[in-house]
């Protein structure tokens, strides 16, 4: 591997308080200046199971997790029987020396002794961050902050738990590669795909999120809920995935941007509101967490499956953009754009990403809140003929949207087909001239297509194909490919609708062989490139077990 | 002054002799008794003849999908709570496809009225039962017979607790005129729910039967004994009960949300730097 | 044209018992022996507005409508206004002198001499039978059965209304192409798209049936409901659309053939449904309604927009089929079908049809039942592994399906992923094994594929490729062509998925040009022919309007 | 005889502690007292860590979408009446997702019996508001408090006359017991409401909590008497009542439709000679 990264795994069962100390952890390492690749590993239950929290960390930017464990720090005896197989040749594993396993690489360490079992996970957390020669300040800091709000009594338990850790594993240390020291750190958020789609919606200015929990979207309808108040905003759980549609709808018409956040079966509950945003031109966006289906699946595992579903989602014809965010900083720029273009064309715009990417969390550099000012909603009453005509026939099919009580026009919208004015018609001239209004509208949404990257060789022998989540590990991929000698190279699409082959088709086509990365069993981006280019895709490599591609998976399949 | 003028005169898409025409009617002379100009009122309705019923007068729309109007009226009300906002639908469209969202919307008790065109019957679908469709009611698709115990919205609104609950009658206008205007004035949820003959295809229920049972509630009746209300929202047959069947003064939802408290939330701008805060909280 | 055909419209408004004699003139027309093609176009309203009902007749098989009228017989005086302008070169224009409207071609009757107003709608029935030289006797019987149950005094009024125009229009003809006396008529039924589609169920075997009433689908319901009781079927009208579908999934898992029908709007509701079906492989046909979208739209007419939304319906990835029914026959016989192949791939079936084949009533030779036996449900017990696993891995991924209380197995299923014999699990490689098994009933369901039909010349200068309802249409847009001795063909799809190229590219690459002829904006079947095969349909013509497409428009668009 | 053994010894996905635990042993028992065979019953379950709890006993599983559990469960009866169905899932599923099939399923009165798994909060994804959690309660999704009127789940099925309504609580496990078989000997729709304690997200209605308030109705309670019915299902405070609330002997749907009335639909051969005059109809 071309890469210099140590990967970290934190196994146990839930109610441990792992993600507890890997969200710590997490930070911490990024306190350090590092870069961080997180991959939450978690089961539909509460308590018990198997769940695992792995960090991926490196002193330069990655953009993927590792299948191979350097250092696997056990909370339970499972952890080291399910996961001791991914143990690099170099790796260690960090377990209490009362579990009562036996390995070779094994560091018994004596959990009990440093501190009462309810601090287990902060001495793994110690010895973990002791073992990787990270600032003990820097932990104890990190601990202070997460469990201020739970008095002195608490903190000052973890921090001894802390230190027990620290002062047991003083002098051993652990092989783990690419953590050299950094002097002075650069400055960096630590946040996941959810936290940072919250953030890009109330940097668009939101004004209300409305949502039915549902793994993985729930958690921004948290942080958003967290932040309303001081925010101006509202946040609204609904009675099911209906109402929350249709209410962020009546509130964008009535002026609030809005999002909703869902998963595939809370979105299939959508799909009809989705259509009734496009018939009354009202801008929404949409953002789907995808996991693996059909039904209930596998609610917290990831996969790619709900493209062509979200695709051609909601009856009858009308256009709409599909962002599908590769990275945690995509997150925010990608959603910040979706309000722009959902705004600006009056339509239906969605986020699709996935379980991983909602969970994984990532160094980020801090936005330049200065430079993204919210978008501009709606059209300014006086610049408005009057009579006010909501669905006025222009010539690129965008009507000027006025909001209803901001002024003495009225706004009228109906999912009736309606004339210019908003009222119910069975006129099929009019029918005739609305749809061709509300098509037109693509043309826009297609002129502001963010077009795929690129990267790598030049004419490569091989092109990986890829979207959404999928983005890092293939990326890294072609960079150890190109290491290896290979030409490669690397097309990633965060925008997925619509598709302008003119960005990309030369790419496609200068490639010697062009393969299709996806989570996914039937390649549905593949299929879909062929529909709009002819282009057929040949090779693919998909992946549909509830897990993401990493870039091990990708380079075992290209061989 | 609002007058009936501002409210418009439109060509329906009704039967002649339907209900829907009167209560058209009463809601325009609501309307001006409020004094509020088209402007500052929001009809939210759904599908079904009832819903067309805000096409005909002069006012902000927003007809959405059948059964989906409380939501959409909700999510308006939130985005702009100094608009008044008047959701009018069918008995289908907000007793059967919405009924989930009827019994959210009780309980969140946001300042919207409610105003049901209950013509126990899926009327644009030709004639199929709704769910206030009398037992034993024979229709083309319920060709033996409604099987089913009616919903009684009235008693399942009082068993939520909601703020305030009314029953009229498309035949008595000037009694609809006074539930609309005390439903509207009323701050939070508020339903009227309107018995209205659907000349075409409810042939059980017609204006005459309904006529003959409706009653008023005595003047010494108290709608804040929520004992009484339960009671009396249960009472369906010889005689109807029709007026103010329940009220009280919960707090409106708008007023318990934080972000609520200031002015409406359209055109608000965006607090910079409540958000660089928030993104801090990451470092 | 070369089809000798006449055109009859009878146009009013709603309320004023239109369909009432259009009905029965239908009947009229094939019990003389006739073929039919019925449009009905009519207003969401119940009184008043305009609606039309045409009836195109002819000796000779016919299967699509026509735009120019021979024969307007008017309700009411809007209709000379409003429909006059259809009127053939040599076409009449019958109306009541009372309406008081003067025109070239028309033939004043004075309908309340012959009649009360009552019966108006029964005078226009006469006076258009007369006419057209039906025979008296015919038609009384036909209105006496039909007015039947409301007693001998209204079949007397209409019998006497009947009379009267009848005599009144003694020795007066138009001319109307095509009807020439048939002397020993065959037997045929007149029926609609919804009769077949109900028909087609019932000898099936459906066992439950369940609705949320919308249009055009309702009338499925309405037959379904009326012969309930005999045919030992339950019909449930559902609080909504979701309750429908998995109402109809919790039959079919007891062992009961299900079917429920919609339109896009109430479908939009059914999706997430269609997944638990693919998840729990539970058989289950969908018969899906087409009318003018997005949302409400155009409740009351016709298009065929939702070919991607159904083919991509449901979240995650599953197997499914899609028949588009051509005509009145394959509403029944694909609906048949449909049951079969649900039944043994254990998959979502989907009929997609539209408001025009919906309401469109033909002759049909009556099916020969004998022949027509019930689908086989279910696996036998005894022929089963013990201890029974519902979801058994095998070689074609069906499982054999037992059904619970009917001995001593127990049948387990459920949404989320699950182990062969049904209980959830989170074991990965179940998941991986699961997946595989659900896409592998795909294969089984493309051998079965229906290929698409094709008449006309081999390697023709003109192919139009159609599918679903379109198809009659095009049928005789071809014919026409090669009357005129342009070399025409027509390839048409009454299953649309999956799709089998090898059944139909050389017909496509055959061909010096095609052209995709569909009811909507963005020819969505051609995007599916590309995505599928690679080759692109580069010329469509298409209509979305809200009418359906016929010849004229289609020879008018190729010229 | 069917006995304990019957019903099997699975893992489960629950918490220790949890409310669910004695709820399954309750309804093992259930079974046994009932002399139920695993494969003459149904259960349908929705999503949820309640909807989880058939799937640890044996018997025959639909375990369906979240909040469409009693659709499914309705075809499923309709499907074979023969068939013992018990729908269980939890408050979120049954009055939240689900609340327009609770309704539907009570009026419809089709002899289901239904266990909700009440922990006032929506469990597996973690602590948000369910449609019973008590006002005021925080969670991460309502952290300025649940404002909305709780959904009171026995109020609204007397106020729609199900046809047996009844409350239990899992820590006390004879009551639950007795309360099931009830519900499942009484013919038409039954509903038991379960307080669950959830131990993991629900730290305000704890075993404690509910246990001092939980009290069983008198002996002379009149389960009969619909306006006393309504009351008692209405009270939610110091004194919760437990045990069965109302009761009707409405005419289950089953009874009332006349395919039903034979033998079960499931394996019944279609009557091809009735298929042939609806054939010749349209002649
Ligand atoms: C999702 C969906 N399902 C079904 C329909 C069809 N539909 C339109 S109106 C209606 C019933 C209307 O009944 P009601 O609400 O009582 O209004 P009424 O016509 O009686 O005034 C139905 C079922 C629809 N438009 N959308
Ligand atoms: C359509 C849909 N929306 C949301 C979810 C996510 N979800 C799964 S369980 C659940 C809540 C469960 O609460 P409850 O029914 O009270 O059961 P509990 O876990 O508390 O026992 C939710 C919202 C889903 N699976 N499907
Ligand atoms: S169908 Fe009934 S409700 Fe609708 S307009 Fe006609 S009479 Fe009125
Ligand atoms: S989360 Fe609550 S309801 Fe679910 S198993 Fe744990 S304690 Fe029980
Ligand atoms: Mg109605
Ligand atoms: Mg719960």
């Amino acid at each position: 591997m071309s890469i210099n990264a140590c990967n970290i795994l934190l196994g146990g069962e839930a109610g441990q308080g792992l993600v507890t100390v890997g969200n710590l952890l997490a930070k911490i390492l990024v306190r350090h200046g590092y870069y961080i690749v997180v991959t939450e590993s978690y089961q539909s239950r509460i308590r018990g199971g198997h769940n695992t929290f792995s960090i991926r960390v490196s002193a330069d930017p990655i953009t993927a997790s590792q299948d191979k464990v350097d250092l696997l720090v056990a909370l339970n005896a499972q952890t080291v029987t399910i996961d001791g197989g991914t143990l690099s040749d170099t790796g260690t594993i960090v377990t209490d020396e009362a579990f009562g396993v036996t390995c070779d690489r094994c560091l018994q360490a004596p959990y009990r002794q440093l501190a009462s079992a309810r601090y287990a996970n902060t001495v793994a957390l110690g010895l973990a961050a002791s073992l990787l020669g990270l600032s003990q300040d820097i932990c104890s800091e990190a601990v202070r902050e997460a469990f201020g709000r739970k008095g002195p009594e608490v903190i000052e338990e973890n921090l001894q738990a802390l230190a027990g850790a620290y002062q047991w594993s003083a002098g051993k240390s652990t092989p783990c590669p690419g953590l050299p020291k950094i002097s002075a750190p650069e400055k960096r958020l630590v946040m996941n795909g959810n936290d940072a789609i919250a953030l890009g919606a109330l940097s668009a200015g939101i004004k209300f999120y409305s949502f039915y929990p549902m793994t993985p979207s729930t958690s921004i309808g948290l942080v958003l809920a967290a932040n309303a108040a001081r925010m101006g905003m509202v946040v609204e759980q609904a009675e099911d995935e209906i109402a929350a549609i249709n209410m962020a709808i009546g509130a964008s018409f009535a002026g609030a941007p809005s999002m909703v956040s869902t998963s595939g079966g809370g979105f299939a509950l959508m799909v009809e509101g989705v259509s009734l945003a496009a018939m009354t031109e009202t801008p929404l966006v949409i953002a789907v967490g995808q996991r693996p289906a059909p039904a209930t699946g596998l609610p917290t595992r990831t996969e790619q499956s709900d493209l062509e579903f979200v695709l051609h989602s909601g009856h009858g014809e009308f256009p709409r953009a599909i962002f599908a965010p590769g990275s945690v900083e995509d997150c925010f720029f990608l959603t910040r754009r979706a309000f722009e273009i959902a705004e600006h064309s009056q339509s239906p715009v969605f986020i699709l990403f996935d379980q991983f990417l909602a969970d994984s969390q990532r160094a980020v550099k801090p936005f330049d809140l200065a430079g993204l000012p919210p978008i501009e909603v709606g059209a300014r009453p006086d610049g408005v003929k009057t009579p006010y005509r909501r669905f006025e026939l222009t010539a690129d099919g965008v009507s000027p949207r006025l909001f209803p009580g901001m002024g003495e026009h009225l706004v009228i919208a109906d999912s009736d087909e309606h004339t210019e004015d908003g009222h119910i018609t069975e006129d099929l001239s009019i029918r005739k001239a609305m749809v061709e209004k509300r098509l037109a509208k693509l043309e826009w949404i297609r002129s502001q297509a963010t077009p795929p990257s690129f990267a790598g060789d030049e004419s490569p022998d091989i092109l990986l194909v890829t979207w959404g989540s999928t983005f890092g590990a293939a990326l890294e991929a072609v960079e150890t490919m190109r290491s290896r000698g290979r030409k490669a190279a690397l097309l990633n699409f965060s925008q997925v609708w619509p598709l302008v082959p003119q960005q990309f088709m030369d790419k496609l086509k200068g490639a010697k062989e062009v393969v299709g990365v996806e989570g996914n069993a039937t390649a549905q981006f593949a299929r879909l490139i062929r529909r709009e280019t002819g282009f057929e895709i040949a090779r693919t490599i998909l992946r549909y077990d509830g897990l993401p591609i990493t870039p091990e998976w990708i380079l075992r399949e290209i061989k | 002054m609002v007058n009936l003028q501002d409210n418009g005169k439109y060509e329906t898409a009704w039967c002649p002799g339907c209900g829907n025409f009167p209560m058209l009617d009463a809601m325009k002379r609501a309307l001006v008794k409020l004094d509020l100009a088209p402007h500052q009122v929001l009809f939210v309705s759904g599908i079904g003849q009832a819903a067309k019923a805000p096409h005909y007068l002069n006012a902000n729309l927003f007809n959405g999908l059948h059964g989906r109007s409380l939501p959409a009226a909700t999510g308006a009300k939130i985005a702009n709570k100094n608009l008044v906002v008047i959701d009018e639908s069918g008995d289908g469209c907000m007793y059967g496809e919405g009924g989930n969202h009827f019994l959210a919307a009780i309980r969140r008790n946001i300042d919207i009225t409610v105003i049901v065109h209950n013509n126990q019957i899926y009327g644009l679908t030709k004639g199929q039962a709704s769910p206030t469709t009398d037992e034993g009611v024979v229709t083309k698709a319920q060709p033996q017979g409604v099987i089913e115990e009616p919903f009684h919205p009235l008693a399942v609104a009082v068993a939520l607790h909601a703020g305030f609950v009314a029953r009229s009658f498309s035949g008595l206008q000037d009694h609809l005129v006074d539930m609309i205007v005390a439903a509207v004035r009323h701050r939070g949820f508020s339903l009227v729910d309107v018995l209205q003959p659907c000349v075409s295809f409810n042939k059980v229920n017609t204006f005459a039967w309904y006529k003959k049972r409706c009653s008023e509630l005595p003047n010494e009746y108290d709608p804040t004994d929520w004992n009484l209300a339960l009671r009396t929202a249960s009472e369906w047959g010889d005689r109807i009960p029709i007026g103010v069947i329940y009220k009280n003064d919960r707090p409106a939802f708008e007023d318990r949300i934080d972000a609520l408290k200031g002015g409406p939330l359209v055109g608000a701008p965006v607090p910079q730097d409540a958000l660089a805060q928030v993104m801090a909280a990451y470092a």
